[in-house]
């Protein structure tokens, strides 16, 4: 069984309001998977993300890394942030200084980390992002992927063992959204341990190991993509949709193309490929690369 | 002798202690709370600001009326005023306080529009927070929104004038005119609540040595944070 | 911390016509700060919790913490009023000489001290009646009826709204440095300090020009005018008035006497 | 041929900083239709929109407002903004007023019509938009969502006859997103012309009558949508991707199971519609009402 690196365990959140954000989590996030939490908005994502990397301390319940419940001292903070980043939704927020590189030096610099260590390090999140030539760009004049970009940069710079991304692909448009998703697999095939939270059912279903499905606060059902997505009352009530494959998918199944053993299609290559062959083979239509 | 020594000793150790206790984590500037002032003195500041204030709504409107988007610019200034304020800095004692951005504020938008704009946060704070209050808005407006933001305003065209670097010369400003909004509220104490012995002079001097326990390190904190910000800024 | 707001708008007193609510308040404030005994003081923090807690539905728990809000402000003033050093040990009520200083206590002083403790709790209790009672924007509303300068409510509009907008900027960077080991030390502290304020700072400028355009685009031509909700007008509660703020100005008058 | 009701005519634009903006736009939108302009980030769609109302002087060229050539005078300004409304993407920024009955108020009360017809307008539009239990409430207790729908009733408020929607499902989860999508169906059947402009290509597919492409700051196509996501090379040079339902419709030709000239389908529905049943009718797969 893999290791588990971070877990939430029996944990309640309520805001200094009052207001109930979270009720009664568990969620088990093992090491170098993919993880993706899914719901829709407001439905206590974000405020999730917060607990994980201690920003709030929950009301009751507890957050483990590597099986130790995490300390609040700012000393363990710093040790637990140093190994679980967030790359928060808006990049304007994350970016807070006046140069990329400035701002991708913040967290190294913090760590104590030496000069010759820290830019090194900065060097190795930019190549990684593909921002190099943005280096001594002002960042307030970055088109809103590079933005993006950069505030990833900024979370690899700390070398995290897990990095957490809120909305990643919100905002971006297709081909940000592909240059994103193939940075994620680098990085996860690196070895690190990725979490995701989304409200886009079609990314969650490619992407993703692992799924787990916010509704008001609780997680309401976790497992494999294939087999929560073939329950339509779980996904209504969280106030998603189906993801386009699997709607396509059950569609040839229900007109009996498809013997419904065939495996659900992970990609729409996969899709297009168990589409058997028509006897009479005739096209004009164009095919994209 | 020695005795007495400890005994002061005591005493002075006793005095920190207090003030840590009364302002634990939250020395928001130096507002006179609400109903604090007597009706006369609290009147009186009412008068006195209201000038100031009309040369501000003057000097706005001509603003506005060249360039539009300025009102908006204005609105999210003292937004950005009273957020400030919300927020705690470290202090150069090791405790925390909270910055009043008057120095800040008078640097980029002009001592007469700061006028309005600190009473503007003044009321806020006093309504959403209960820090200051509405029949103290008149005394708090004179001390943060008058004496401050002309104080600064002079240092910092003086410094310059006198040929100071402008970390300097921003650093001057945004400490002294905080030092001096402070010191107007002593006055503004002291007057009110004239000593049984010593009169006006001796409160003064009571709440001067009182306050300054939080608010020079504020000051001299908020100056450092206004030359790092307008260092910044001006990279960009 | 902007716990006030959000009990304005939804406390049991939010369909009173804000103006009534406005002058009981303002009302009780002055006669509150006018007062020459500690009855007066005493009776309005009565009147003013029981509103607020009875009539308005505010938790006992959430006034008694508002409180204490200004107290420390309050309690050291007052004893800075109340004690004196001098070095001539005579006409102190209650003293300690040392080194040749006196620290003590005049009875004047005391007095003093004791009538301003309990008249600014008694005005702060009235500062939240109106503060959880009236939402911001009423107040605004009558501001405007009240003739203040155009240019002071519409600013007061803007500040009042971009608060909201700002502190939550300001509390997503607070956050996202502090993810990224911000504020770990006295030097981390003022590098991201300087970096939130400057950067929030360039959001002032961004979104106040995003603003302005937005509200030309619905037709802004310099003058920002907005409906403003109506409300009954409830002779009821003017007469209410009147009969809870006159005893009061009686007991101020024939103390004074 | 139906009434062109907006026209920007070899439209130039450069910002006040000397960045080449718009260049050599050519555009007409008929009365009454839903045009979507769909380009990635940057591609310079918000800064066309400006141009429709107004807000920025084009450098060269012009826009024309049913066949007049607009006049940046104040008053014809207000005149040209009374038809031509615009619903930023940035709720956040376009809300000046805490309360929801304010902010709604402002855009007719500025075309000086009497109390009590602003009244009624604000009430209808309240309605329209579903958020009169909201009009009680501040703007900042109010979730994102529905500052998004308060900030179209202000403009709706204004009763304008071009409505102009500048990412509007950006940030929206599904179900937010189909609220959205059956707003605006409304507001078409009601005769009102629509653009948006989104980089969701899915979005632009199903729901436009007609389609421009944006890529840096030109229009480099327009048409029906049919016809120009059938020409990959151009949907690649703007940096998009195909619809899914085109995906899989040009899948189903290529494996010889629809015959090419079958019509596009427009949604999921016409999609499972289309593929022909099998024989051997067999099914377990769940389906969604």
């Amino acid at each position: 069984m893999p290791e588990i690196i971070l877990e939430a365990a029996a944990l309640d959140y309520s805001y200094p309001d009052g207001t109930n954000a979270l009720h009664n989590i568990n969620l088990q996030v093992k090491k170098g998977e993919k993880l993706t939490i899914l719901g829709s908005n407001g439905a206590g994502k974000s405020t999730l993300f917060m607990q994980f990397n201690g920003l709030y301390h929950p009301s009751s319940g507890c957050i483990k890394y590597q099986g130790q419940a995490i300390s609040y001292k700012t000393k363990a903070l710093i040790e637990l942030r140093k190994k679980v980043g967030i790359v928060f939704q808006d990049p304007d927020s994350q970016l807070f200084s006046s140069s990329v590189y400035q701002d991708v030096s913040f967290g190294p610099l913090n760590l104590g980390l030496s000069e010759q260590v820290v830019e090194a390090r900065v060097k190795q999140a930019l190549i990684d992002t593909e921002t190099t030539d943005l280096e001594d760009k002002p960042t307030h004049l970055l088109s809103y992927g590079q933005k993006k970009r950069v505030s990833i940069a900024g979370v690899l710079a700390m070398e995290p063992e897990v990095i957490i991304f809120d909305e990643p692909t919100a905002g971006l448009d297709p081909r940000h959204a592909r240059e994103f998703m193939h940075l994620v697999k680098n990085l996860s095939s690196e070895g690190k341990t990725i979490i995701i939270s989304t409200h886009d059912v079609d990314l969650a279903y490619s992407w993703s190991d692992r799924l787990a499905i916010m509704s008001s606060g609780e997680i309401i059902a976790h497992g494999k993509p294939g087999e929560l997505f073939l329950q339509p009352d779980l996904i209504e009530r969280a106030d998603l949709a189906l993801p386009w494959l699997i709607e396509v998918h059950c569609g040839l199944v229900a007109k009996g193309w498809l013997p419904p053993s065939t495996p659900l299609p992970k990609s729409k290559e996969d899709l297009l490929m168990i589409i058997p062959h028509s006897p009479e083979h005739l096209t004009n239509c164009p095919i994209i690369p | 002798m020695t005795i007495r020594k400890l005994k002061m000793i005591s005493l002075l150790i006793t005095y920190v202690i207090a003030v840590y206790i009364f302002f634990p984590n939250d020395a928001y500037g130096m507002h006179i709370m609400e109903g604090f002032l007597p009706f006369n003195w609290a009147a009186f500041w009412w008068l006195a600001m209201i000038p100031f204030v009309i040369t501000g709504v003057r000097s706005i409107k001509k603003t506005v009326a060249l360039h539009p988007s300025l009102k908006m610019l204005l609105g999210m200034a003292g937004a950005f005023a009273f957020v400030l304020s919300a927020l705690k800095i470290p202090s150069v004692t090791g405790s925390s306080s909270h910055p009043t951005g008057v120095g800040l504020g008078t640097i980029l938008f002009g001592p007469t529009a700061m006028t309005v704009l600190a009473m503007i946060v003044l009321v806020f704070q006093a309504v959403l927070l209960a820090h200051g209050g509405i029949t103290t808005l008149g005394a708090n407006t004179f001390s943060m929104g008058v004496v401050g933001p002309f104080v600064s305003y002079a240092i910092y065209k003086g410094a310059k004038k006198l040929g100071a670097p402008l970390w300097l010369s921003v650093f001057l400003a945004a400490t002294i005119g905080n030092i001096m909004t402070y010191v107007t509220t002593a006055i503004q104490l002291g007057l009110a609540f004239p000593a049984a012995t010593g009169g006006v002079m001796a409160s003064t001097v009571k709440f001067l040595s009182i306050f300054a326990f939080t608010q020079v390190p504020l000051a001299i904190s908020e100056g450092i944070l206004t030359v790092m910000v307008i260092n910044i800024l001006s990279a960009y | 911390m902007i716990n006030i707001d959000s009990y304005a708008y939804s406390n049991n007193l939010k369909k009173i016509h804000p103006a009534e609510k406005s002058v009981f308040a303002v009302c009780t404030m002055t006669v509150c700060l006018t007062s020459p005994t500690v009855i007066t003081p005493l009776i309005i923090l009565t009147l003013m919790a029981g509103g607020i807690i009875s009539k308005a539905g505010i938790p006992v728990r959430v006034f008694l913490k508002l409180m204490l809000i200004p107290l420390s402000f309050l309690l050291l003033s007052v004893l800075t009023i109340a004690f004196s050093i001098s070095t001539n040990p005579s006409g102190f009520w209650i003293s300690q000489t040392m080194y040749g200083f006196t620290i003590g206590i005049y009875y004047p002083d005391l007095i003093t001290a004791i009538h301003l403790f309990l008249r600014s709790l008694g005005a702060v209790s009235c500062l939240y009646f109106l503060a959880l009672t009236t939402p911001m924007t009423e107040i605004i509303s009558i501001l405007h009826k009240l003739k203040v300068p155009a240019i002071i409510t519409e600013l007061m509009m803007l500040v009042y709204r971009f608060i909201f907008v700002l502190m939550e900027t300001a509390i997503t960077i607070h956050r996202a440095q502090l993810s990224r080991s911000g504020y770990v030390s006295l030097k981390v502290s003022y590098r991201s300090l300087s970096r939130l304020f400057s950067a929030l700072l360039g959001k002032v400028f961004v979104k106040s020009q995003e603003l302005y355009n937005a509200m030309s685009a619905r037709c802004y031509t310099g003058e920002i005018k907005v409906l403003t909700k109506k409300y009954p007008i409830s002779l009821r509660n003017y007469i209410l008035i009147a009969g809870l703020e006159l005893p009061l100005i009686l007991i101020n008058l024939f103390n004074r006497v």
